[in-house]
């Protein structure tokens, strides 16, 4: 049998203006933080982060380049195909976590937030954005235990970057561990924050994938695999990575900044 | 114990098993890695003149009975690719370098640079389309072969590895074009022409609509091949197809290989494959009765 | 509910599924059998003019991805297999009639006689080691591809399938050359070239060395054949290699197949494999919108 | 993994001036009547019953021809290739059996007299050789329960054929099943007698074969596989068939007279 299983969309939700979430039925497990193969026929096949755990799975999509809007177009009843769950997963370390998201790195860490907050821990999450419209999952997280915002142009929640928010939220309150998706500048932030407070930080990546299953190296970190050693990776690897924050490779496998 | 040690036109190699190209070989951290997981040596992606960055997705679908590919040979180019050679050297690997071109020239170009950065030998991806040959691969083509072949020994002095093609009539023919070109060994088998269509959405499975299998699909072709060309050529052979355990690389070395590389069965037993096959090796020339891993070469002939 | 029925070149068939040659065929009880087990067709065991004892054991050999055989085409001969003809046709089944030999002649002679015993069709099992080719099969040989069709054309009134060779760079080549001698349907594919060695025993694991590998491994291979074959010709196309369900089959359908033959999957879905390939052909064509199986006939080429 | 299994042999047991035994360690099961396919490097890959089912299986095999010959020539170390088991077993069917074995036939029988008598049924066997050298397995068969003998030449037992032998024994006692193997003129009487006392019988057969999974046709008897069908019918199959006791395929599938 091949890996690929074809669905029928059941339901589509917009989250934001750019973002959409895209509801199916699959016979697979998945773990919060792990990815999905996710073929858009015509398109491309991109990993996308388990939105939805449940017996109905979700993934949940930004509108950005050509495979993602045509995406965008598809309605109820159009087919898509998904392999996987691949990659690892956020590992609770302690009563109480700060997460924090930004854009839709809100896709990736919701379905930890969740299962963290009911396996009893305290979980507050710093949601940010560029502008309120773009929050994600703010009332998923904010059932899911305390939840603060920040947004670049100060629409909604305090105005900044949510590294900022987090901080002062680490301040505030001691946190047993960090764990943070988004734009991997802001990731990098986050890590240092975390890092210098001495606390266990886990820091969701995204590549350029290929093959998702570690055997195509177009998603190397270093000497590391995002599909398969990753895609969440702790701080202390991070912190001895000459590549995070930096360098990620294009689609030829060269090198070029973040 | 059985000595794994084995040498190719004098590239030594602590143990028979390579990385094959295509396989977490376009970084030198990934190459560094598999080199200390156990690998004797690593062959890098297929790198060709400028960067190329291959076919869009989906380039890999997993089937039962192997994977097919068509990742369209992305590569950084071989100037950018000189710090991904080096990082693996740094960490001590034994590198061969896979070079591709459009024709004779670039091929030769190519290599000619990879060699100055230090690798063992070149290895000769000659599965590209040929300008000249109509569409054809290059390795369907035995003057093209031989040809080719002489132009890249004609501007290294490592040694040269040209990597044949299953998807013609008689492999050996095109190794025995090789040897006549100078190749110092021969790599078979390239991926199989193939094809997977997803009935559910009415199209075929690969972006690229055709790709290449490999795996276990293709082990007993593989072997085949390399049993046909150990009775034409004289030069050393290294097998590859379907290797995933000390008893399928045997039958490559019982067929007249002296070394083999190892590309999907990574899927499914990790980059410790290498260290294994090597054990499970040992193991079984120890029962046969062999002392090292020459002594095993051919012996399927008698 | 979906429509199965299908036709090829004017066999009609009650579901698209063939007992491919070589399997459950060299007598008339087994070939009734399978065709009542649910097989739309069955083609015969390829039948020459002498009996022929074949290769001797080991024949066959189980591999992970396939199967692999050297059988060397045991057969009774045509005069004696009469009676395993009528036997089947007694029973119902709808024979197609698969000859080989030496020549263009004794291919015509044999497909001859063959067409008496009243079979809807014949199979042409080009596969065979052409005398004037030097070793190269029929089958890898364009001339006599087109030529044996034609002389067999000529001397009977069926449909004429000539089965291709994928031991070739370029199958479609193939197709067109047995159009162009009249070919009312192409068959593809026959087995790939293939080798198993017992490095237990430093040998090759068939009493023959080589053989042909068939099943799941050879599969993509096929469907891709087929693919190509339908860019190319216009007459019919039957799908062989590695069909062992419903979908399998769908993806030979969709690259252009107008029906499958069933070997190798026999061994681990039994004799109901012809049903169960039907059933799930019937749902997922349902599934996917389709009517009948006419309507899903290369659409992967969209 | 392929599916023949390299062994070497543990272990050679002359039974008879012709007839020898092979044993061996696989991992492989085995039920009473089951055969395996041996490869005989350099010469042929032969069906073989399993004479001995235990943790170190045995084949009991008959130099007949020049595969089997070559075996007669193997030495304990000396490595043979086995796959299966293959067909069906025979099956107890009451509480008395009458077991009727001609020449090598009995290596197919053994195991089942063996595995009857433990299962608590009287089991009485009547063997059959040309000679009284040529017996086999006649201690083992002693052992599971009561054992008579003829031989061709009147060596040893009562003079004359089995089937004879097997007539008085069914005159003698009422028995609930009737099992036999050997050449299959006699096997074909040993039907005929079960039936005519309409006891249920089983006979395992012997055919060419090549693959001995059921898709060669090399062993078809009527509309049956002796491989996989059998090896082991039935009376009722039996009376039923054309070709049993009649006919044989030679290797090109030729009908030949039995
Ligand atoms: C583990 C993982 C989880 C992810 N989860 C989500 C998610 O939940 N929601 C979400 O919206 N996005 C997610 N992404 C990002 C997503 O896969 C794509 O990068 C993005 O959607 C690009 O869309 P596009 O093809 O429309 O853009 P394009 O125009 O094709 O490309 C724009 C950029 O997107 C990136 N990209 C394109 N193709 C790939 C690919 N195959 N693999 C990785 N990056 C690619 C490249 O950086 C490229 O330059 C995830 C990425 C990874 C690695
Ligand atoms: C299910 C089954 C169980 C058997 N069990 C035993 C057993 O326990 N002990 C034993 O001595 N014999 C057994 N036989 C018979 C045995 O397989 C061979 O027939 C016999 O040993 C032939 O030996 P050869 O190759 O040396 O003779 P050859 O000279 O090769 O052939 C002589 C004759 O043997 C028969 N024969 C040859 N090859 C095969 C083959 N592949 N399959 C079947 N028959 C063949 C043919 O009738 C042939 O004409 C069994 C056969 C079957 C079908
Ligand atoms: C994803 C992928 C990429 C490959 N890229 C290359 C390549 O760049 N150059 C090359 O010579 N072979 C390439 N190959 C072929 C392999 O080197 C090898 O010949 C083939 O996979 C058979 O070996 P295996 O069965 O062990 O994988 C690639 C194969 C795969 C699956
Ligand atoms: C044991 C065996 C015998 C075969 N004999 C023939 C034959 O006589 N004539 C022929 O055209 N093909 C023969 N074939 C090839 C099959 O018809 C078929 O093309 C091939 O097995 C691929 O189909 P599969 O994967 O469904 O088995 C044989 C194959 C096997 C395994
Ligand atoms: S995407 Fe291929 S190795 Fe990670
Ligand atoms: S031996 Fe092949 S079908 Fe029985």
């Amino acid at each position: 049998m091949p890996r690929i299983q074809v669905v029928p969309l059941l339901e589509i939700v917009r989250e934001t203006p750019t973002t959409t979430t895209y509801r199916f039925r699959g016979d697979l497990g998945g773990k919060p933080g792990q990815f999905l193969m996710v073929w858009i026929p015509r398109y491309d096949e991109l990993p996308m982060a388990l939105s939805h755990l449940g017996a109905v799975k979700g993934i949940t999509v930004r509108d950005y380049g050509d495979a993602t809007h045509a995406l965008a177009a598809f309605t109820a009843g159009d087919r898509i195909g998904v392999r996987g769950p691949y990659g690892n997963a956020f590992q609770l370390e302690g009563p109480s976590v700060l997460a924090v998201g930004g854009g839709s790195g809100m896709a990736s860490m919701i379905a930890a937030i969740e299962a963290f907050a009911q396996q009893g821990a305290r979980v507050v999450t710093a949601v940010g954005a560029r502008t309120a419209a773009e929050l994600l999952f703010v009332e998923r997280a904010n059932a899911a235990g305390e939840m603060h915002i920040a947004t670049d142009d100060g629409s909604r929640g305090s105005a900044g970057f949510v590294p900022t928010l987090a901080e002062k939220l680490l301040a505030r309150e001691s946190f047993a561990q960090v764990i943070t998706c988004g734009p991997e500048r802001m990731m990098a932030a986050v890590v240092d924050l975390a890092r210098q407070k001495g606390l266990p930080v886990q820091a969701s990546l995204e590549r350029y994938m290929k093959c998702g299953i570690g055997i195509c190296d177009a998603c190397a970190l270093d000497d590391k695999l995002v599909c398969w050693d990753g895609p969440i990776f702790t701080g202390d690897q991070l912190a001895k990575s000459e590549e995070f924050g930096r360098y990620r490779r294009d689609k030829s496998g060269r090198r070029v900044p973040v | 114990m059985v000595d794994l040690r084995t040498e190719i036109a004098g590239v030594a190699l602590r143990n028979p098993t390579m990385l094959a190209s295509g396989f977490l070989d376009e970084t030198g951290g990934s190459m560094a890695r598999v080199y200390q997981a156990g690998a004797g040596a690593v062959v890098t992606k297929s790198v060709g003149p400028q960067p190329r960055e291959g076919y869009p997705n989906p380039t890999i679908v997993e089937l039962d009975a192997g994977l097919l590919n068509a990742v369209g040979l992305p590569n950084p180019g071989v100037i950018e690719y000189e710090h991904e050679v080096k990082r693996a050297q740094a960490a001590g690997a034994v590198v061969i370098g896979s070079v591709y071109g459009k024709d004779a020239d670039e091929y030769a170009a190519v290599a000619a640079k990879m060699s100055t950065y230090g690798v063992q030998a070149i290895e000769l991806n000659l599965s590209c389309p040929h300008a000249k040959g109509l569409g054809t691969e290059i390795a369907q083509d035995e003057a093209a072969v031989r040809d080719f072949t002489r132009e890249v020994k004609d501007v290294v002095d490592i040694p040269v590895f040209p990597k044949l093609s299953p998807n013609v009539q008689d492999i050996a023919k095109f190794a025995v074009a090789a040897e006549e070109g100078g190749a110092d060994g021969i790599v078979a088998i390239n991926t199989m022409k193939a094809m997977a269509i997803t009935p559910e959405l009415k199209m075929p499975s690969l972006a690229n609509r055709f790709g290449g299998l490999s795996g276990p699909a293709i082990r007993p072709i593989g072997v085949r091949a390399v049993y046909d060309i150990c009775e034409k050529v004289q030069i050393p052979v290294i097998g590859v197809g379907g290797v995933g355990s000390g008893r399928d690389a045997l039958e490559y070395i019982m067929a007249g290989a002296s070394a083999v590389q190892v590309g999907t069965a990574i899927l499914s037993r990790g980059l410790g494959v290498f260290n294994e096959i090597a054990r499970e090796m040992a193991s079984l020339l120890e029962e046969a009765g062999f002392q090292s891993v020459p002594e095993a070469i051919g012996v399927a002939h008698a």
